[in-house]
């Protein structure tokens, strides 16, 4: 009864390249400048499938913003917006030395992918709630979290807000709306969905926002995230950002060979936009034309953000072992802030000179705040007292821990 | 205040429907629970009473149920969730384990969640494997996460009305085969309905029993025993039964755990049974078994014994050899009594 | 900085027909018989896109057989089905009055949904492994499995193949292709996922067939296995049946008001089918078509099954109390049972004769079966040895499992 | 046989080669371990001498992960699959509770499911809370899933070998601060790599070590040491620290548990100390606790002890403090030896 012609086999995906491989990008599809419709926010996700495929982009390969999606941002933003990612772009170069000098036990960069959450950062307000993986540093930036309370977090000193508690980059600060980032992949999607199901529920105007990379785009939270999100129309914004790697497994162990990242929202009945994540007017505008929807009550958008992973994974990562030593300068959407700095520079709102001089300027500061907390101490060096440790587990100590405190003599 | 007599439902029911009523950041949601009320009617006319918003289903995901839970906790809402069959808690396990239980200390204090799981749990209603488990001692491992399980309409409400206004997120499991009456594992007599019973007289009110205090159910001189939800009545009765005078303590809350009531039961009795549904291995009941020998192993004249579920998973034809029943429960009572040899 | 013109609102769907109200079945889209065109099995996911959202019907209303998916399937086949459909309505019958009678704890009926596992089972071999849910008894019935055999578990009685170890109706037979049932929705799925893929791992030629609920597709493992089914381009089909009803929770809780669940499929890369579940020749050929699709080592294809839950959803369940009365009256899409009947009438093949004969006979079958499994003994009348109790816990039994069967004396 | 120094990195990752060029239904997969060989490298090579299909990549998922094995368990294949991080473990507890553990009891055997789930496990190597869990005791209390534990890299492919060999789903967590050298917890002193241990020379070949098997690592009179992963050599250490004569015993594997070698010594020695890393509350030193009073009790001379990782998530900055270190166990030793007064 069997009618195979062939016996089966088993289909495991690979990379277009490996070490010593030419950079293939050919698989993933590019839409021009300026392409995709913008459709009206009020748009049924059905009706704007062809989201979910495309690719929204702002700034052409001139610098010019072409376009339905050009946010007209005034030269002042553009300018924080830089600025922004290169402070951005130098605490990362920074502490990544750190770690090389023994500073820290471990850091992680998002070199090629600043325009996300900064861009973010700054159009939304510190209320509305960031749930940010470990790679949305940006944002605490763009909204001018101290650096130094950054840097004391990284060296679980003394003065580190959250007490010596989590591996270093593991920030969390209510004020900046900048929820506690967790090691676990994924758990904060579906809170960010119940954090604005929340406000909903309380007839308040904040919304949230939250990231996802593409390889944990597979676990059993982002499904349950935009399950929730779209039954409940939660006011939030669902950021999946491709930056077509997961530590050494490509995008395309995470089905991203078989279809787009944003497509994903289609199945839940959520719009979706798929977006230059190395363009910072494209970011801008697609994250405000999801802003509008959630906070005019419309629900979630699913925003993918198309970028590339130029750093190594973490401090313990080494890429060159599994991936082309030259992809990331071939990758087809460029630098996000050589970008913004060449649109600013054709708007004639910038120059090499200013640019230099910002680069300098972000050092300096990343330089003044790392004296700061070095001052404090690094990892090892100082430290919060050991009786917190037995803090914050519970709202009170139960007799445990404070038997468990006494053995530790604190 | 005045009471009534409530089966352990409406007690549930009526902590929930209190504090909705009081604090409006008080919402309660999980699957089949909102129109309909819960498969076991626990959620009953909240959204009636509160609306929509306030009492809802939930799709049939208790990952994505706990994880908006936290995500509204964090927001400052005090959510009650169901777990429909604390079979069915696993694929939540990650979120109340690696999320739940760790927010408040990894972020220092500055986000918290105080959420409420409910999930009943326990067997003897011929549910089988996948509708009978206790999975308690999972909970107990985790640092940051409370355990809660009442064994009387009394305790329920007073212990829940607690849990919601607990300031840590609390597993909350609800002795199933005790909804209705206070069962005590003579499974062929007929069941007593709970209006019979004193600690089902209820407060139609407010009132908070604290988390972390037993309660002795029956005091004695030779023997302790610990105990919780349906066990304690399976003890009462095993107690009874082997003629022993033995002080029953219904520890109601496992953790916070009140180990003033044990260590002092334990130094004047000198013996210990600990009696719960779970397998045997890495059951709370270990734990319990390690504290007292920690803390009374001067004091014991006996090895302290457990009578708990087999090592198997539940199985559907087996309920009463595998339930822990008064019978068993006596026998290990009569083995202490004699040195345990 | 906020820019809400007014408050959010938490949106929670509601059914369109709660007790009282009259059934209205307007928000789900029904395609005409014949309408939907039927691509080549090689078709991209993404060139069939529609198919995930229109319904793919064969029989029109006088039951005759129309449009390119007409399977057309010999009368022998037919009345093969159509007799099988009417043995599984029997047997849910008789066992739903067994519970009521006292002889098992629970029962579960797929009354209306007959078409979907019968076709299926007829269609698949055994060696093809089926991942059921606790509704597809009808893959059992259709390939022969004894009845005795199924009655002998739900009475948990000496006899119980599965030794009284699982809750009624969770049967397991590896010898008729249907794999042991969960009762922990969704596990199921990716599982089936996996045995697909070691048969391609293997280069053999047998393939997966699995089924979820509408409610259930909210779990973690549907996401699972779509991921894997997709990447490793898995020979599986993935059933979805939507019986419109989770229990008490109508399919919207599931986000069916915001797209159709075939829709699912479309962010995985994977074609979908929604299919007309009533319709015993629409259900075979879609299945027929993922069948190829799957043996030709071009993956996994997901199927919507668009039917309704005639019966409560156990035998501890009233949908009085959460649902119109009439609704299953009034459900759109008809009777699978009557359907085929009719289809058959139509062709010459059948007879209303025929057919009372054929209820008599289903009805004299169960009725041997169940006399023949009483004998063996109803709930608590009759069961396997207490040591078994101890055994396949582990393939060997270790010394707690000796010290604990030895303390209950056996 | 001929043998060779391996750290136990190279020891697990011999034990799967070997079982994969033995048996053709053994293939490994997991997040990042195919091509790259894992991010600890311990299925390094693997895929480029057995071929894509039977070691690769998986998503993100560990519930995919071990539901897929499950699923070609089923089949007839043995999976080895790696969870990256033990503390990652959860997402896939469902499967592994409700599944792995109960497929052949509920199947009557008629189903197996023979998965090998490798995760390293346990801190000391600064990884924060989300890196240096140690779940095992969540595992044990879950009747039809095995766990084990090596110490060594020896018994690391011995022990692997027999879990994939075994018909049962292994849980195998690896003391990830071991992988290199044998580390006894004195952190301000250079470790030793593993060249220079006897348990480091590993044969090349096949060789099983059979699961439920202690290994006595230390012969003492006074005072019976139990523990497992790391802390077997914290135990030596901190044995020699006090200067009692400790007998230490590895566990190796929890469940099925050597009963009869630990029974028989600390009959022997009348005073037990356990180690764990995990938190205290729960953990498998409360069964272990348990077991040992049950069984010895009228042979104990003091309390037994329990040295453990805090009731507390694992804290990045205070990661000597919370890790049970040679110095609080010998501590414990002395408090044993005097009574534990
Ligand atoms: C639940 C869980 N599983 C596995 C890991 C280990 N891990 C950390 S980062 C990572 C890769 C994530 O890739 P992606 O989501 O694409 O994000 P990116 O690093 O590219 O920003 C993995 C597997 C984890 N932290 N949590
Ligand atoms: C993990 C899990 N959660 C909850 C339940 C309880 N439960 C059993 S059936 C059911 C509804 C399932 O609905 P659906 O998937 O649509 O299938 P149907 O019953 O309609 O065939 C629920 C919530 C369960 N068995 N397992
Ligand atoms: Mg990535
Ligand atoms: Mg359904």
């Amino acid at each position: 009864m069997k009618k195979n012609t062939q016996p089966l086999s088993l289909r495991v995906p690979e990379p277009t390249g490996r070490p010593g491989d030419a950079p293939d990008f050919s698989h993933i599809r590019m839409d021009g400048p300026g392409v995709m419709a913008r459709p009206e926010v009020s748009t049924t996700a059905h009706a704007m499938l062809d989201h979910a495929f495309g690719l929204i982009r702002v700034l052409d390969d001139e610098g010019k913003a072409v376009g339905p999606w050009n946010p007209r941002l005034d030269p002042v933003t553009l300018r924080r917006g830089l600025k922004a990612m290169i402070l951005t772009r130098a605490f990362d170069e920074r502490m990544h030395r750190a770690h090389r000098q023994g500073k820290t036990s471990f850091y992680m960069k998002c070199t090629g992918e600043e325009a996300i959450a900064v861009a973010q950062g700054m159009l939304l307000p510190r209320e509305d709630m960031g749930f940010p993986t470990y790679r949305q540093q940006g944002l605490l930036i763009a909204r001018g979290y101290p650096l130094v309370d950054m840097m004391n977090q990284i060296y679980s000193n003394a003065a580190d807000p959250i007490k010596g508690r989590q591996l270093p980059i593991m920030y969390s600060s209510k004020d900046f709306g900048f929820f506690t980032i967790s090691g676990n992949l994924g758990t904060q999607y579906p809170q960010a969905v119940g954090w604005a199901m929340a406000s909903a529920y309380k007839g308040d105007d904040k919304i949230a926002i939250t990231w996802i990379g593409d390889g944990s785009t597979a676990e059993s939270d982002f499904h349950s995230a935009l399950t929730f999100a779209a039954v409940y129309r939660a006011p939030v914004i669902l950021n999946i950002v491709n930056n077509q790697w997961a530590i050494s497994s490509f995008m395309g162990i995470a089905g991203g060979m078989e279809t787009t990242f944003a497509s994903k929202a289609v199945g839940y009945g959520l719009p979706a936009l798929r977006v230059d994540g190395n363009d910072f007017l494209a970011v801008w505008a697609a994250t405000a034309w999801a802003e509008e929807r959630a906070r005019s009550n419309q629900g979630a958008t699913v925003i993918e953000m198309v970028t590339y992973r130029g750093a190594p994974h973490s401090t313990s990562d080494d890429p060159s072992r599994y991936r082309p030593g030259d992809e990331h300068e071939k990758w087809p959407l460029g630098d996000p802030i050589e970008r913004l700095k060449q649109h600013l520079i054709a708007l004639g709102e910038w120059s090499e000179a200013q640019q230099t001089e910002a680069e300098a300027d972000a050092v300096e500061q990343v330089r003044a705040a790392g004296k700061e907390s070095e001052a404090v101490g690094t990892l090892g060096q100082s430290r919060p007292s050991v009786k917190t440790m037995f803090e914050d587990v519970y709202s009170t100590e139960d007799w445990r821990l404070v038997e468990q405190r006494r053995e530790v003599g604190v | 205040m005045t009471t009534q007599p409530m089966n352990m439902i409406q007690a549930l029911n009526s902590a929930i429907d209190v504090k909705m009523t009081e604090d409006p950041n008080v919402l309660s949601f999980g699957e089949d629970a909102g129109y309909f009320g819960g498969v076991f009617r626990v959620t009953d006319h909240l959204q009636k009473k509160h609306g929509l918003t306030r009492s809802f289903d939930a799709p049939i995901s208790e990952t994505g149920i706990v994880a908006a839970a936290l995500g509204m906790a964090t927001y400052g809402l005090r959510p009650v969730v169901e777990i429909q069959f604390a079979d069915y808690i696993y694929p939540a396990y990650d979120q109340l384990v690696s999320e739940a239980a760790k927010i408040r200390y990894r972020s220092a204090g500055m986000f918290t969640t105080p959420i409420t799981v409910r999930s009943p749990y326990g067997g003897g209603i011929f549910g089988g494997q996948t509708h009978s488990q206790s999975p308690e001692s999972l909970f107990t491992h985790i640092a940051g996460l409370k355990v809660v399980i009442p064994s009387n309409p009394y305790d329920a409400k007073g212990l829940l009305t607690a849990a919601i206004e607990d300031d840590d997120p609390v597993v909350f499991f609800e002795p199933k085969r005790l909804y209705n009456g206070p069962f005590d594992g003579w499974h062929e007599k007929p069941v007593s309905p709970w209006k019979t019973q004193d600690l089902a007289q209820v407060p139609t009110g407010k009132y908070v029993e604290p988390l972390g205090k037993a309660r002795i159910m029956r005091e004695g001189a030779d023997v302790t025993i610990l105990a919780y939800g349906t066990m304690v009545w399976v003890s009462l009765a095993a107690a009874e039964h082997a003629g022993v005078d033995a002080e029953v303590i219904d520890l109601r809350s496992l953790v916070p755990l009140d180990i003033e009531t044990i260590e002092t039961s334990v130094k004047k009795t000198g013996r210990c049974v600990i009696v719960h549904e779970a397998p045997k291995t890495s059951g709370f009941g270990a734990e319990l078994s390690a504290l007292v020998q920690e803390r009374c192993f001067y004091h014991l004249e006996a090895p302290i014994a457990r009578v708990t579920g087999w090592d198997t998973p539940y199985p559907h034809a087996f309920e009463w050899e595998y339930f822990p029943g008064p019978e068993r429960v006596a026998d290990a009572l009569k083995a202490v009594m004699s040195g345990g040899r």
